[in-house]
C-alpha cells in the first residue's frame, strides 16, 4: 500500500497525479489555480498603477511631457506584436484540443516565442538602448534638461520600472514556452489533457493584457496633440 | 489502489468539444484588437482635452476583455475564474480608491460640512476672489 | 471503513506504515511531496526562526532595564528591534499556522490524499527557506535597522545597513505565501471529500480560506512595494524620493495595503484553531456556525479597507482619516461575533482542561483584551495620543503574541499526537501554557501605561520616570521566555518516551481523526464520505460517526 | 549580569514608588481626548471581565465529570446572535461620531494663533519663533495662548508628540504639517520624536516650558537681538535675486508673478488645478518650481535645491506672508 502510494508520486505519462480523483478534477484545479497567480499578478502590478496614477494626478504636466518623450511608433508596434502572439498561443491551445500533430503544437509554439522575443528586441533596441544614449535613463544616466525636470525623472522611473517588469515577465513566459515545446515534442498534449499548454496560455494573455494598459498609460495619454504647439 | 479506479482513461474524460474556439472567432477577436490599437493611437492626436484619457482607457478595457473572454476562453467556460477575476480588480480598486482618498483630498481648502478652512495645511481663509495674476 | 479502522486500532504504530516511517533519510524528507512532511518542515523552519527573533526580543528587553541602556548603543538596539519585528512577522508569525498546521492539517481535515499541487507546495518551502536564508545573511553581515516597517525615506537614502538584503529576503518569503495560498484555496475548493459540503467543513478550514484570500490578494502588493524600495535604494532615485517629488506616505500606503491586512493573515488561522479546541474540549457543536464561518471571511475582506488607521498622525488627509476610522471600527464587529460564540459554546459543555484547551481559553481572555484595545487606537482622538507609543507596542503583542502565538501552540499540542503518534505530559503542558499566560501578561500590561504615559516605541533610552514600568515588562519577558522553552522541551522528549496517542486521544470528530495516528502516506485507507455536520458530539456518541 | 539586574531592580522600587499613572494634562484638549480615553478603558474592562467570568463560570459549572460524557446538544437561537452583533455595532457607531468630532475640533486652531515654526532633522528639533529666537530642543511658549506650529523635516520623517498636551504629527520632508496646541498649566513637559527616525531618535526629545505672558515675554527679549524671520527672509530674497522676477509691491516684471498679497490667494495653475499659495506651494516653488507652472508665465525658474536650506526656506515663507498682509492692511 505505502509503497504503492510512494510511486504514485511520480506522474505518469499521462499527466495525471495521484492526489486527484479525476482528470477533469485535476485540470479544473490547475486552471482555478493559474487564475489565482493571475489575482496576485494583478495585485502586483497593481501597486505599481495605483503609484503611477496618484502621481500623475500630482504632476500632471510633467508627466505629460515625459509621456512625450517615447516613441508613439514603438509602442504601437510592440501593441500589435503581443497582439499577435496572443493569436499564436491560443492557436497553439486549439490545436492541442482537435488533436492536431505535435508538428502543429510546435509550430504555434515557436512562432508565439519569436513574436515575444521580437517584443523584447524592439524595447532593447529601440526603446531603452535609445534612451540610454539621449539620458532619459534615472539613476543611471541622466542628463535630461527640459521643463520639468524632478517631475519628468519621477515618470521614467516608472517608465521603466513598469516597463522592466513586464518584460521580465515576458522572459519568464519565453522560459514556459522553451518548457511546453519539449513537452509538446515528446507528445505529451492529446485532446485529453494539454493542461500545461492551457494554463500557460493564461500566462501569456495575461503578460498581454498588462501591456494593452502600459501603452496608453505610458505614450498615448500625454497630450500629443499639443506636440510642436505652445 | 486508485490508480485502477481512476486511471485516466476509465475515468470521466476531460469534454474535448467543452470550449473549442472556431479559428474564424479567434482571428475576428484578432482584428478586433488590431483595430482597437489603430484606433487608440489615432485618438491619442487629437485634442478632446481630459476625455483623451477616458477614451484611451475605455478602449484598453475593451480590448482587455476580448483577450479575456475569446483568448482566455472566460466566456466558454462556467467556471470560479469570473469570480477571481472580478475579486481581483475588486481589490485593485479598493487600493486606488483609498490610496487616492488621502493623496487628492489633501488639499481641500473648505471642506463640505463647513467645519473650517483650517483643518489641513495652515492656510489662511481663501476668499472667493478670482485669480489675482490672470 | 469500519472494519479498516477498527483493525488498524489493534495495531501498533511502530509496526504499520505510516507517513514518518514509509521511507527514511534526509533525501526522503528533502525531496518529499507529502503535506504532511512538508508541514513538519516548515514546523523546523519557523522553530529556528522563532529563536532569533526571541534572543532579539530578551536582548532589548534586558537593555530597557535602564534608562540609559543596560547592554548595547543605541545602533544595535535599533538592529535588535528591527530583528525582532522581520523576523517574528514575516519568517514566524505570517507562516506560523497556515504553513504548518495549515499544511499538515488541511487535506486530512477535508478529506483529501494531498494538497492540489504537491510539487508547488514543496517549492514553496524552498522559496521559504531561501527567504529566511537571504534574512539570516542580512542579520549577520551587518544587520537593519529600519524597523520592520522600512519607512522611506530613512530606509531609502538614510540608513546605512542591509535594507536591500533585508527587502529581497522578505520579497522572496512572499511569494512562499502566495503559492501556500493559493495551493490552499485550490485545495479546499477542488479536493474535499464526498458529502465534505461547505457547511460541513470545519472553521478552522474556513479561516484558512479566508487568510489565503489575504495571501493571494495582499502579498503581491508588499512584494512590488519592497521591489521598488530596493531599486530606489540602489539607483539612488524612485518614486518615493521627496526631492523629485515622491511621496513618502505612498509607500504607507501601500505598505500597510498588505500589512494591516497580514495581522489577519496572523490571527485568522489562530481563531480558525481555537474554533476547532473549544467543540473538542467542551464536547459541543460550535455556538451559531455559520456567523462563525462567515465572520471569518467577513474579517479577510474588512481588513484591507482599514490599513489607513496606521497613518491618522502622519499627515494623512484628515477626510481619509474619518473615512479609515469608521471602516476600522467594522473590524470590531465580526471580531466581537467570535468572541461571543465561542464563549457560549462553553454553555452546557462537558469541559476538560487539558493543555490545548488552556491555551484556547487564554486565546480568548487576551485576543478580547487586544480586541478592545484595537477601539482605542480606530477612534481618531486617542490614536492621536496613543499612536507610536508602547501603546500600540503592548495592543498588538497582545493580538499577535497572545493571540496568534497562544493559539499556534494551542494547535500544536492538540495535533501533536496526530503528528507524531505520541502523547506529551499533560501536566508540564498546562504548566507551560499557565506560566506563558502569567508571563505575557507581566510582559505586555505594563506597556498600556507607558504608551499612556507617553513613552515612544522604539526608543533605545528614555526617560527616568518610565524605568519601573519598563523593569516590571522586562521581568515578565524573563518569564515568557522561560515558558517558550518548557514547551520546546517536553514536545522533544515526547517524540521518543511519550505514550501511544491512538487515533484519536482526545475524541474529537474531525476527518483527520478518523485516521491512525501518525496517518499513512495517503492519509485516508479509502477516501472517506462525510455524512454529519462539524462537530457533531451527539451523533458521534451515537455512533453514527464511528461507522 | 546579575549584578546589574539587581541594581536595576533596586532603583526600579524607588521610581515605582514615585511613578504616575497619568501623563500631565496640560493643554485646552487634554481633558477631552482623556475622557474619551476613560470610556474607552470602561468599555475595555467591562467586556474582559465579563468574558472572563463567563469563562470561568462555565469552567467550574460545566466541568467534565466523567471520561465518556457527551453533553446534550445546545441551539444557538438567531436573536441571541443578532444582539451581540448589533449591540457591539451601535458601540462602535457612538465611538466613532465621539472621537471623530473630538478629532476634528482638537485639529481646528482658533483663528488667532501664534504661529512657530519647526524644523526636524537627525537628531534634534529646531524651533524658530516668528519675532526671531531660535531654540534647539526647547520650545518656549506663553500660558494659555493659542500656538500653532509649521513644521518640516531636513531628512527622513520624524513626529512631534508632546504628551501633556495630548498633540502629534509627523513631520515630512518636502511638506509643511501643522499642529496647535494652546497651554493651560505652567510647567515643564516632554518633548518626543515619536517617528522612528534612525541610531539616535530615542534622543531627539526636548522639553516645553509653558510660561507666564510676562515671563514669556522676558524669555522673548532676554537673548540677544535678532532679526524677525520676515527680515531674514528679505534679506535673502534680494540676496538670492528674486527680486528680478518676482516684485513685492504688486507691479508686473513679466517674468513671474508679483508676491504682494499672494499668500493665501488660490492660483489656477498651468494643468487646470488650482492650489492656494500656502507653505507647500512656496516650499514647491522654491525647490521644485516646475511643478509650479502658472498660465501667464514661461517656466523659467531655477531650481533652488541644494541652495537654500528648510530654515531659510522658512524665512522666505514668513516674507512672503508678512507681504500679503501688508497688502490687506493696506486695503483696509
Amino acid at each position: 500500500m505505502a509503497d504503492a502510494a510512494v510511486e504514485t508520486h511520480a506522474p505518469n505519462p499521462s499527466g495525471f497525479a495521484h492526489q486527484y480523483e479525476t482528470l477533469e478534477q485535476q485540470h479544473d484545479a490547475g486552471r482555478l489555480g493559474m487564475w489565482l497567480f493571475l489575482a496576485t499578478e494583478i495585485l502586483f502590478f497593481g501597486g505599481m498603477f495605483t503609484s503611477y496614477i496618484i502621481y500623475r494626478e500630482l504632476h500632471l504636466p510633467a508627466f505629460e511631457t515625459g509621456s512625450r518623450l517615447l516613441e508613439v511608433r514603438f509602442g504601437a508596434t510592440n501593441t500589435a506584436v503581443l497582439i499577435c502572439s496572443s493569436l499564436t498561443m491560443a492557436l497553439s491551445i486549439r490545436s492541442a484540443q482537435v488533436g492536431k500533430s505535435k508538428g502543429t503544437i510546435i509550430f504555434w509554439l515557436i512562432l508565439t516565442m519569436i513574436l515575444g522575443a521580437a517584443f523584447i528586441g524592439i524595447k532593447l533596441r529601440f526603446e531603452w538602448y535609445h534612451d540610454w544614449l539621449e539620458g532619459i535613463v534615472p539613476g543611471l544616466s541622466w542628463t535630461y534638461s527640459g521643463p520639468y525636470q524632478s517631475g519628468v525623472q519621477m515618470f521614467m522611473c516608472f517608465y521603466f520600472f513598469m516597463t522592466g517588469l513586464h518584460a521580465l515577465h515576458m522572459v519568464v513566459g519565453l522560459g514556459i514556452l522553451t518548457v511546453l515545446v519539449v513537452m509538446a515534442a515528446r507528445g505529451r498534449f492529446t485532446p485529453h489533457y494539454f493542461t500545461p499548454l492551457e494554463i500557460s496560455g493564461l500566462y501569456w494573455h495575461f503578460v498581454d493584457i498588462v501591456w494593452i494598459f502600459l501603452f496608453p498609460l505610458l505614450y498615448l495619454i500625454g497630450g500629443r496633440y499639443t506636440l510642436g504647439g505652445h | 489502489m486508485h490508480d485502477a479506479a481512476h486511471n485516466p482513461e476509465e475515468s470521466k474524460l476531460v469534454d474535448p468539444t467543452e470550449h473549442i474556439v472556431p479559428v474564424s472567432t479567434y482571428v475576428m477577436v484578432f482584428i478586433g484588437l488590431m483595430i482597437g490599437t489603430g484606433l487608440t493611437t489615432w485618438v491619442a492626436y487629437i485634442d478632446l482635452g481630459k476625455w483623451n484619457t477616458v477614451v484611451a482607457l475605455i478602449i484598453a478595457v475593451c480590448k482587455m476583455l476580448l483577450v479575456v473572454l475569446f483568448f482566455m476562453h472566460v466566456k466558454y467556460i462556467r467556471s470560479l475564474s469570473r469570480i477571481v477575476i472580478i475579486a481581483a480588480f475588486f481589490w485593485l480598486g479598493i487600493m486606488v480608491a483609498l490610496s487616492l482618498s488621502d493623496e487628492l483630498t489633501r488639499k481641500w481648502e473648505m471642506n463640505p460640512a463647513g467645519w473650517g478652512p483650517r483643518l489641513g495645511l495652515n492656510s489662511q481663509v481663501v476668499s472667493s476672489k478670482p485669480d489675482t495674476l490672470a | 471503513m469500519s472494519t479498516a479502522t477498527a483493525n488498524l486500532q489493534e495495531i501498533p504504530a511502530e509496526s504499520r506504515v505510516n507517513y514518518l516511517n514509509a521511507s527514511y533519510g534526509i533525501r526522503s524528507w528533502l525531496l518529499t511531496l507529502d503535506h504532511k512532511r512538508i508541514g513538519l518542515l516548515y514546523l523546523g523552519t519557523i522553530t529556528l526562526m522563532f529563536v532569533i527573533g526571541g534572543v532579539a526580543a530578551v536582548l532589548m528587553r534586558l537593555n530597557l532595564m535602564e534608562p540609559q541602556g543596560a547592554l548595547m548603543e543605541p545602533e544595535t538596539y535599533n538592529k535588535m528591534f528591527s530583528t525582532h519585528g522581520i523576523v517574528m512577522v514575516f519568517f514566524f508569525l505570517v507562516p506560523s499556522i497556515p504553513a504548518t498546521l495549515g499544511n499538515f492539517c488541511i487535506p486530512l481535515m477535508i478529506g483529501a490524499r494531498d494538497v492540489a499541487f504537491p510539487k508547488l507546495n514543496l517549492m514553496s518551502w524552498y522559496i521559504f527557506v531561501t527567504g529566511c536564508l537571504l534574512m539570516t545573511y542580512a542579520l549577520i553581515s551587518g544587520g537593519v535597522d529600519t524597523g520592520w516597517t522600512f519607512y522611506p525615506p530613512y530606509s531609502s537614502i538614510y540608513a546605512h545597513t542591509n535594507v536591500v538584503a533585508a527587502a529581497l529576503a522578505i520579497f522572496i518569503a512572499g511569494f512562499s505565501s502566495i503559492l501556500t495560498g493559493l495551493n490552499f484555496v485550490v485545495t479546499i475548493h477542488k479536493m474535499r471529500a464526498p458529502g465534505m459540503t461547505w457547511f460541513r467543513l470545519p472553521l478552522f478550514i474556513w479561516a484558512m480560506y479566508a487568510t489565503s484570500i489575504i495571501f493571494i490578494l495582499g502579498t503581491p502588493v508588499i512584494a512590488v512595494t519592497l521591489l521598488l524600495l530596493g531599486l530606489e535604494r540602489i539607483l539612488h532615485v524612485g518614486i518615493f524620493d521627496p526631492s523629485i517629488g515622491g511621496d513618502p506616505l505612498l509607500f504607507q500606503h501601500l505598505f500597510w495595503f498588505y500589512s494591516h491586512p497580514a495581522v489577519y493573515i496572523m490571527i485568522l488561522p489562530g481563531m480558525g484553531v481555537i474554533s476547532e479546541l473549544i467543540p473538542a474540549f467542551s464536547r459541543k457543536k460550535i455556538f451559531g456556525y455559520s456567523f462563525v464561518a462567515f465572520s471569518s471571511l467577513a474579517i479577510a475582506i474588512i481588513s484591507f479597507i482599514v490599513w489607513g488607521h496606521h497613518m491618522f498622525v502622519t499627515g494623512q488627509s484628515i477626510y481619509a482619516g474619518l473615512v479609515f476610522s469608521s471602516l476600522s471600527f467594522l473590524v470590531a464587529i465580526p471580531s466581537a461575533v467570535k468572541v461571543f460564540n465561542w464563549t457560549a459554546t462553553l454553555y452546557k459543555g462537558s469541559i476538560s482542561y487539558q493543555a490545548p484547551m488552556l491555551y484556547a481559553l487564554g486565546f480568548i481572555g487576551l485576543f478580547t483584551m487586544g480586541g478592545l484595545t484595537g477601539l482605542f487606537l480606530a477612534s481618531l482622538a486617542t490614536d492621536v495620543h496613543l499612536n507610536g507609543t508602547y501603546f500600540i507596542v503592548a495592543h498588538f503583542h497582545y493580538i499577535m503574541v497572545g493571540g496568534a502565538v497562544m493559539a499556534y501552540l494551542g494547535g500544536i499540542h492538540y495535533w501533536w499526537p496526530k503528528m507524531t503518534g505520541r502523547l506529551y505530559p499533560d501536566l508540564w503542558a498546562r504548566f507551560a501554557a499557565l506560566v506563558i499566560f502569567v508571563g505575557f501578561n507581566l510582559t505586555f500590561f505594563p506597556q498600556f501605561v507607558l504608551g499612556y504615559l507617553g513613552m515612544p516605541r522604539r526608543y533605545a533610552v528614555y526617560p527616568q520616570e518610565f524605568q519601573a514600568l519598563n523593569v516590571m515588562s522586562s521581568a515578565g519577558a524573563s518569564v515568557l521566555a522561560v515558558g517558550y522553552v518548557i514547551p520546546l522541551v517536553y514536545l522533544i522528549w515526547s517524540l521518543k518516551y511519550g505514550p501511544e496517542a491512538g487515533p484519536n486521544p482526545w475524541k474529537a470528530t474531525g476527518l483527520e481523526w478518523k485516521t491512525p495516528s501518525p496517518p499513512p502516506t495517503e492519509n485516508f485507507e479509502e477516501v472517506p464520505i462525510v455524512t454529519y455536520d462539524a462537530y457533531e458530539y451527539p451523533t458521534v456518541r451515537a455512533g453514527v460517526a464511528r461507522g | 549580569m546579575t549584578g546589574l539586574i539587581s541594581i536595576a531592580f533596586k532603583s526600579a522600587a524607588i521610581a515605582f514608588a514615585t511613578m504616575p499613572f497619568q501623563p500631565p494634562a496640560a493643554s485646552s484638549i487634554a481633558g477631552s481626548v482623556d475622557g474619551l480615553y476613560y470610556l474607552l478603558t470602561g468599555i475595555t474592562l467591562f467586556f474582559t471581565v465579563l468574558i472572563f467570568s463567563i469563562i470561568f463560570y462555565f469552567m467550574v459549572k460545566y466541568r467534565r465529570r466523567s471520561e465518556d460524557e457527551i453533553p446534550e446538544e445546545t441551539h444557538s437561537p438567531l436573536a441571541l446572535e443578532l444582539t451581540w452583533t448589533i449591540i457591539p455595532s451601535l458601540i462602535c457607531v457612538v465611538l466613532f461620531v465621539w472621537a471623530a468630532a473630538l478629532y476634528v475640533r482638537n485639529g481646528r486652531p482658533p483663528a488667532s494663533s501664534t504661529e512657530m515654526y519647526v524644523i526636524g532633522k537627525q537628531w534634534m528639533w529646531h524651533i524658530q519663533h516668528p519675532e526671531g529666537p531660535r531654540e534647539i530642543n526647547e520650545l518656549h511658549v506663553p500660558i494659555g495662548e493659542p500656538v500653532q506650529l509649521t513644521m518640516t523635516s531636513q531628512d527622513v520623517i520624524h513626529d512631534f508628540y508632546i504628551p501633556a498636551f495630548r498633540v502629534k504629527k509627523d513631520v515630512l520632508p518636502g511638506r509643511y504639517t501643522s499642529l496647535w496646541f494652546q497651554p493651560t498649566e505652567v510647567g515643564t513637559y516632554h518633548l518626543f520624536c515619536a517617528q522612528y527616525c534612525g541610531t539616535n531618535h530615542g534622543e531627539m526629545i526636548g522639553w516645553v516650558y509653558v510660561m507666564d505672558p510676562a515671563d514669556y515675554a522676558n524669555w522673548l527679549s532676554g537673548g540677544e537681538k535678532t532679526e524677525s524671520m520676515s527680515q531674514q527672509g528679505e534679506r535673502l530674497f534680494t540676496q538670492l535675486g528674486c527680486n528680478s522676477c518676482h516684485s513685492t509691491d504688486g507691479s508686473s516684471t513679466g517674468r513671474g508673478p508679483t508676491l504682494a498679497g499672494l499668500y493665501g490667494q488660490p492660483q489656477k495653475l498651468e494643468n487646470g488645478q488650482t492650489r492656494v499659495v500656502d507653505e507647500t506651494l512656496i516650499h514647491d516653488a522654491i525647490v521644485n518650481p516646475s511643478s509650479i507652472h502658472l498660465p501667464n508665465f514661461q517656466p523659467i525658474m531655477p531650481t533652488y535645491q541644494g541652495q537654500v536650506d528648510e530654515e531659510q526656506i522658512l524665512n522666505l515663507i514668513a516674507y512672503v506672508k508678512s507681504l500679503g498682509s501688508q497688502e490687506r492692511t493696506n486695503a483696509q
